[in-house]
């Protein structure tokens, strides 16, 4: 038995794949519910309903999407320049950090909203640009791999906010707990809908998608980027200059990250814990490789994403089901889209 | 000052540097054997949640402590099989299917855990592994008990320290299993198939890294609780590349490690207004710097994360 | 007497390309067979078919009369097949005798017999002459010692038959010449080999017998004593083949001029290419080629002295400014420089002009007109086998390389550095080639061209240097240069070149 | 056993087996299966899952929501403000809000205090040591009540504190103990849970706190700082119940006197004398002569 690339992605198939993969997920998920002594066509059905069967769920689902959608466009454009960008997670936490920081400078309580709207997400993605900036520079100093400083940077930067949280920037009406002080009410992010936590960081999602989409596809940077991933030597010769085009990379990958931070902290939580992110940045990297890097697929497979979380989540709550399986469900769901991708771009031979 | 002396040459501080590291040791040779072979397992910080989980499970179901150690290290296997699966044999990307299975592990290890024991207000506990001093080399003064009067699991990963460093270096199969990270096609070139091999040697790392998560439910504590691992695979990671991927050196990387967070319990006792933050940082940023010393050697295995596919131009 | 090896009926697909078709071959003991064939011919594949790579789809295989099972490397190994691809299977961070031990021994053994390994490796070194130190490690060594490394591997696994593809595609001639000794000692000390090569001189010279292949099928089989270059080369091409005529220079001005340059690789160089002739640069590999091309493409900048472009030191020295002063480049390395595998072919034709109005306004990309310029290169350049929006991993290197020439000389450039232009072609497409070479020069474009391939300089140059040591010989006019005279330049004498060069009048310093 | 069961969801940050979630999750199961409330809950809910838990309970239809606001106070209390008809009942560190918005604390520093007296008076080395999450008010109220209670009677005695900067990570709270050992501590207060676990493999004894750890180390645990969540679910259930506002801060049940919090101790283990004299403190805070100091801040 032999893979064989196909020459171009089967069309029927590239529908059909993900369609299937989301069809073995909830099987496979199904096994475990009953084991836990649930009744299958109920669970399904819960998890439709909890995630997009009210208005809550809707909410809820874009509102997990949104921070989703710009760690995975940050992942999909550094991988797309074959710069393994694993710290989103830590850019993240930068961007939100300093978001809070921002609104401690005192003047800014003044600015008009959406001066400090604008100045906080400016900080935050600059924050997470910095935070890569280091693995990249080290890569082009010292050609030292970016995949695993990137990933310990992730450490450093929750050590630090840590600190941070605990130092510094504590909220001292916070009672001891260890968060930062509050961004100031000017700087938080409009609602989208009253009663929820929507907010109007997904229209930025969803025009950083769009924006990325065309600098990919359509410009001259984007075209560099991609050769400059796709073979130094080649990109080189064809007078690409390999240092500058991966530090618009870096800057582009690394601010998108940290707008999400920024965007989580304007939009819905109000200050800075270590807690903030259950994952998004990690989670990211594997909502970009289920997009295939592209730009516009980001945004169906964060919210492929958000679906499965925000459903499983809501159907454990209501069978009494270990609440455990939403994150079990997401997994299975990742595991299954690879393959199915897989299967798009290759056959099976004898 | 001589507060930091006291710290520094009390028994207790070095005891606890190898009992802390002995989770990470094992998690470290784990990675270090994948990586050798050239797969990246990102897998392992799930891989020993669910090792913790399910030696436990088996102790508190009747089993051995050893039985324990023995089921966390098939549990992981059996993972590090789907992650060969997916990476060697399918040539997905390595990150991602890592990070889809340490996902994929925990959550399902807490799903196990939460069905096997349903609402316990206190976790059922096991009787661990107790300390067994080594007759005679015990009793060296400070060495002793530093170095000799550990659980069983702990001597066991000092074992296989040395252990994998013969395997690698001395051993037919170790030559094959560094081929297979530096170059698969020469290996096929020389009749092995670099798939099974690099199939063969994830499943391995990925056993050691259950025994690794194992050790925090079977020796370190006496139950599971969920989020117990708490970035301990992480951790190994990093310490493969602080250590050149050399088993030896995994294990003083896994040392210093310990000692940064021993020495940091310690300090807290006894001065304040450090951040503690500052010490659990050390060890990162010490690897990112070992990175750099060793870049320009490029002893990094060449075929790291490539997938090898016979016959694809 | 059976035939060391057989192969009957061999049949391979790939998809739609018929990569073989109803091969059979037979080679005798102490025979050296030479496996001839334009590029993608199929001898690759035929032989990973015999070795265990690939499977064919139907025929087979016979070792000494006994059948070989298909798609098994360890199966060849066992009975005594060995072999040196076409790119190295070396692992670069492992020494040498770890390479060569690697899966020799029984995987389970507890511990390796390194000791036995070091002896019989050395004892196979000194047999058949091919010097190496077991523990150096392999990125630390030369193409040259890494084919020895190859070699070895086999003969350590006691092959009895050799394959060796393309095995002087990276080699300089002396090396050459000396690969060859060893085969034919091999040969006289009872081996069997099998060689794939294009380069007709060596087939006459090392082979036996030969075997051509075209389009997957065996078209011809001669004893090589009855055979001649020419006969070998219609029989690969199905067609005659005649390399195109050279007409007299008419030199113009100075368009690039170099005044004492010191770069990385680069000691003190100058010299001076006018319009409307070709330069030829000689040498052997690693005396500064590949530090000369990357200078005047624009990769590597002087640290001392200038290159004046028409008089005019370049704003920067850079590969764009480089490429918009008029200098087209055609690179050493079509897969690793010249073109980028996983984009497409319109990609690859502009990405080195994407700045360039045509292709670009405000950062965005025009891709119809982008599109619309590669289909024209396919066109006139006779571009075979993809389409504008495939992936160019797909072509052959013979069409890689006319995309290549296609995009630089569509710009128009008048300064024209070739390095290696026909490295890895086959006849035909050489002709190809050398044609445009000799067209741009005839439109009036100075054409630089590094090249180790003698013949080739000589059939397209005007004047030739030597590149020695990062230094360069004075010039001498094609019509004095012979064999004796090239070899004393590359060798570092120069004072007969000196002499002749202060004779001629044009460029004398 | 009166009427249908009052629906009631629980919101745990924590998987249950955390002391401290335990506590509540023992008391609700109890109601639970008591006829008393209908209880569902979630447990191990991140600060990101918090809010959307919050809301699906309160549009489940749930008369009241019990959970933990410490770690999304903002949040949870717009929460409450978007679902009037709803009751909750939140630990906090903060006020109650509005109307429906209850909060409580884990006020069990006066038993802190009790067993600190009979650790002052065990004590060898003259070291006691505590090991808490973070020093947060409540955390730092409970390790400051042991600590008075230890220097009541003996002045002399050094008491270390380490946080382990994570309320769960019971191996880490194990190698704080066993780092409070090596530098001379012989009884450990442990606020989290394997601190004990430090003891026993030491040989020395150790104090747990909210719940009962005696039956799980019976030879190292020798008291315990126990704290009760029924009341305080009672007296909400009551409230919602009878349609009054929830709105209130109901920490003060858990006071010793109201027996939201005791000792519970091992007899044989202290010194008859000291055991005397804790009773005697513990008698004087029942009947209100004797007020244990509250003091929030983080202890030094
Ligand atoms: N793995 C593969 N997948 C698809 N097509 C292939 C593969 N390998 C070879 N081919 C195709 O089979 C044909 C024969 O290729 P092969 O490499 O055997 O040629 P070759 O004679 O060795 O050429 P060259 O002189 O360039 O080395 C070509 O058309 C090539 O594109
Ligand atoms: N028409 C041209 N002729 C020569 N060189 C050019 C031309 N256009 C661009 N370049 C060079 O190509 C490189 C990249 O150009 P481009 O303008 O796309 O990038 P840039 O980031 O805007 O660079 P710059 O800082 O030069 O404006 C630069 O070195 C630039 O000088
Ligand atoms: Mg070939
Ligand atoms: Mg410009």
């Amino acid at each position: 038995m032999r893979l064989e690339r196909r020459d171009s992605p089967a069309a029927a198939l590239t529908l059909l794949a993900p369609l299937g993969a989301i069809l073995a997920a909830l099987l496979l998920m199904g096994l475990l519910i009953m084991l836990a002594g649930g009744d299958l066509l109920r669970a399904y059905g819960l998890i439709l309903k909890g995630a997009l069967g009210s208005r809550l769920g809707i909410s809820e689902t874009l509102t997990r999407a949104t921070p989703l959608i710009l760690t995975g466009l940050a992942a999909a454009v550094a991988f797309r320049a074959r710069l393994w960008n694993i710290g989103a997670e830590g850019q993240f936490y930068m961007g939100a950090l300093a978001v809070a920081a921002f609104g401690m400078i005192p003047a800014v309580a003044s600015l008009p909203a959406p001066v400090a709207i604008l100045l906080s997400l400016i900080a935050g993605a600059v924050a997470g640009m910095i935070l890569l900036l280091v693995p990249l520079g080290l890569r082009l100093k010292f050609g030292v791999d970016e995949v695993v400083t990137s990933l310990l940077l992730n450490f450093v930067a929750v050590l630090f906010v840590s600190m941070m949280i605990d130092g510094a920037m504590k909220d001292p009406l916070a009672f001891g707990w260890p968060q930062s002080v509050p961004v100031p009410d000017n700087a938080v992010l409009p609602k989208l809908l009253s009663r929820s936590r929507l907010h109007a960081g997904l229209l930025i999602a969803l025009a950083a998608a769009l924006v990325i989409w065309w600098v990919q596809a359509r410009t001259v940077f984007g075209l560099r980027a991609r050769a400059a991933g796709l073979s130094p030597r080649a990109a080189a010769f064809a007078g690409v200059s390999l240092g500058r085009t991966l530090i618009g990379i870096a800057c582009l990958s690394g601010g998108l990250a940290g707008l999400a931070g920024a965007i989580e902290v304007m939009g819905v939580k109000g200050y800075v814990t270590t807690d903030l992110s259950p994952s998004y940045g990690y989670s990211g990297i594997v909502i970009a490789m289920l997009a295939n890097l592209n730009p516009l697929g980001v945004i169906g497979a964060a919210l492929f994403s958000a679906v499965m979380f925000v459903g499983a989540d809501s159907m454990s709550r209501a069978m009494g089901i270990p609440s455990y399986i939403a994150d079990v469900t997401v997994a299975l769901s990742l595991l299954c889209m690879l393959v199915a991708l897989f299967l798009t771009q290759y056959r099976i031979r004898r | 000052m001589s507060i930091l002396l006291d710290i520094l040459g009390s028994v207790g501080l070095w005891e606890a540097v190898l009992r802390i590291a002995t989770p990470l040791v094992f998690g470290t040779l784990g990675v270090l054997l994948c990586e050798r072979a050239g797969v990246l397992n990102l897998g392992i910080e799930g891989i020993m949640t669910f090792g913790a989980m399910l030696g436990w499970l088996t102790v508190h179901g009747g089993g051995d402590l050893w039985l324990g150690m023995l089921a966390a290290a098939a549990g992981g296997a059996l993972f590090g099989l789907l992650h060969g699966l997916m990476t060697v044999v399918l040539g997905l990307s390595q990150h991602v299917t890592g990070l889809g299975i340490t996902l994929f592990a925990s959550s399902f290890a807490y799903y196990v855990f939460r069905l096997a024991v349903p609402t316990s207000s206190s976790p059922p506990t096991v009787t661990p592994f107790a300390p067994w001093p080594v007759p005679g080399l015990s009793q060296i003064p400070f060495l002793g008990p530093v170095l000799f009067d550990q659980t069983p699991p702990t001597y066991l990963a000092l074992v296989l320290v040395a252990v994998l460093g013969w395997v690698l270096f001395r051993t037919p199969l170790g030559l094959a299993i560094r081929m297979a990270g530096e170059n698969p096609h020469a290996l096929d070139a020389q009749g092995i198939d670099p798939i099974r091999l690099r199939i063969g040697a994830v499943m391995a790392g990925s056993a050691l890294m259950g025994m690794g998560g194992a050790f925090l439910t079977l020796a370190a504590f006496n139950s599971f609780f969920p989020t117990m691992v708490q970035g301990r695979g992480w951790i190994c990671v990093a310490l493969v590349v602080f250590a050149v991927w050399r088993p030896g050196r995994a294990l003083l990387g896994a040392g210093l490690f310990a000692f940064c967070d021993a020495f940091q319990l310690r300090l807290q006792t006894v001065v304040d207004g450090v951040p503690y933050q500052l010490f659990l940082m050390l060890p990162y940023v010490l690897s990112i710097l070992a990175l750099i010393v060793m870049a320009r050697r490029a002893r990094v295995p060449q075929a790291l994360m490539q997938p090898y596919r016979r016959g694809e131009r | 007497m059976t035939p060391v090896l057989e192969l009957s009926g061999i049949t391979k697909r790939f998809g739609a390309v018929t990569a073989n078709e109803d091969v059979s071959l037979h080679l005798d003991q102490g025979e050296i067979i030479a496996l001839l064939g334009e590029n993608g011919a199929g001898k690759t594949t035929l032989m990973s078919i015999l070795f265990g790579h690939y499977t064919a789809d139907a025929g087979k295989v016979r070792v000494n009369g006994a059948l070989l099972p298909p798609g098994r490397a360890r199966a060849a190994i066992r009975a005594g097949v060995g072999m040196v691809h076409q790119h190295f299977a070396l692992a670069p961070n492992l020494t040498v005798l770890e390479n060569v031990m690697a899966g020799t021994e029984p995987l389970w053994r507890l511990r390796s017999d390194r000791a036995g390994g070091r002896a019989r490796l050395l004892a196979l070194s000194q047999r058949f002459g091919l010097k190496v130190d077991p523990e150096a490690r392999v990125s630390d060594l030369s193409v040259g010692e890494c084919q020895r490394v190859e070699i070895l591997k086999a003969l350590h696994n006691e092959a009895r038959v050799l394959i060796l593809d393309e095995p002087t595609a990276v080699l300089t001639a002396q090396e050459a010449e000396g690969l060859f000794a060893t085969l034919r000692e091999m040969a006289s000390q009872g081996l069997s080999l099998i060689f794939i090569s294009h380069k007709l001189h060596e087939v006459m010279s090392a082979s036996d017998r030969v075997v051509v292949l075209r389009r997957g099928r065996v078209v011809a089989e001669r004893r090589t004593a009855d055979t001649s270059k020419e006969e070998l080369a219609e029989l690969m091409v199905g067609r005659a083949v005649a390399r195109p005529e050279r007409r007299p220079a008419r030199p113009g001005a100075v368009l690039l001029e170099a005044v004492g340059v010191q770069a990385k690789g680069l000691k003190d160089l100058s010299f001076r290419l006018h319009g409307g002739e070709t330069l030829g640069i000689i040498g052997v590999s690693g005396n500064g080629q590949t530090a000369l091309a990357g200078l005047v493409s624009g990769l590597l900048a002087p640290a001392r002295g200038d290159l004046l472009i028409r008089g005019q030191r370049p704003a920067r020295h850079d590969v764009p400014h480089a490429i918009a002063a008029g200098i087209g480049r055609i690179p050493e390395d079509r897969h690793a420089e010249g073109t980028i595998g996983d984009m497409t072919l319109w990609e690859n034709a502009v990405l080195e002009r994407i700045w360039a109005p045509e292709f670009s306004a405000h950062g965005r990309v025009k891709r119809a007109a982008a599109r619309a310029a590669t289909e024209k290169i396919l066109k006139d350049y006779d571009v075979r086998g993809a389409r504008v929006d495939g992936r160019i991993r797909l072509l052959s290197g013979g069409n890689m390389q006319k995309l290549i020439l296609g995009r630089v000389l569509e710009a128009g450039p008048d300064i024209l550095v070739a390095a290696q232009p026909s490295r890895g072609l086959d006849e035909g497409a050489i002709a190809g080639v050398h044609a445009r070479l000799l067209e741009a020069r005839a439109r009036g474009a100075g054409v630089l061209l590094i090249s180790e391939d003698l013949e080739e300089v000589l059939a397209l140059s005007d004047r030739i240097r030597a590149i020695v040591d990062g230094r360069l010989s004075p010039a001498i006019p094609v019509a004095r240069a012979d064999a004796r005279l090239l070899g004393l330049m590359m060798a570092g004498d120069w004072d007969a070149a000196a002499a002749i060069e202060s004779g001629e009048t044009p460029d004398a310093p | 056993a009166q009427g249908t069961p009052v629906k009631v969801a629980g919101i745990h940050a924590s998987p249950v087996e955390n002391a401290w979630n335990s506590v509540l999750h023992a008391a609700m199961l109890a109601a639970d299966q008591e006829g008393v409330i209908d209880y569902t809950f979630s447990e191990g809910v991140s600060g990101t899952d918090y809010p959307r838990a919050m809301r699906e309970y309160a549009e489940a239809g749930n008369a009241l929501i019990v959970g933990e606001a410490y770690a999304v106070e903002r949040e949870a209390r717009s929460v409450a403000k978007d679902y009037p008809d709803t009751a909750f009942l939140m630990g906090s560190s903060g006020e109650a809000s509005g109307d429906n918005f209850g909060v409580y604390g884990t006020w069990n520093w006066e038993a802190a205090y009790l067993c600190g007296m009979l650790a002052g008076a065990m004590t060898q080395s003259g070291t006691v040591g505590s090991v808490g999450a973070m020093p947060i008010p409540e955390v730092n109220m409970l390790i400051n009540g042991f600590g008075d209670g230890v220097k009541a009677v003996n002045p002399e005695a050094k008491h270390v504190v380490s946080f382990i900067g994570t309320f769960f990570d019971p191996p880490k709270a194990r190698e704080a103990g066993l780092a409070q050992i090596d530098s001379g501590a012989d009884i450990l207060f442990g606020e989290r849970i394997g601190t004990a676990d430090a003891a026993k493999e030491r040989g020395i004894k150790a104090i747990g706190s909210m719940i009962d750890y005696t039956p799980r180390y019976p030879d190292t645990v020798f008291a315990n700082a126990m704290w009760s969540f029924r009341p305080l679910l009672d007296a909400a259930l009551a409230d919602v119940g009878a349609g009054n506002p929830v709105g209130k801060n109901y920490t003060p049940l858990s006071l010793m006197k109201d027996g939201g919090s005791d000792i519970k101790y091992v007899e044989g283990v202290a010194p008859e004398a000291a055991v005397k004299k804790m009773l005697e403190t513990r008698a004087a805070i029942m009947a209100g002569e004797f007020e244990v100091p509250r003091n929030f801040e983080a202890p030094a």
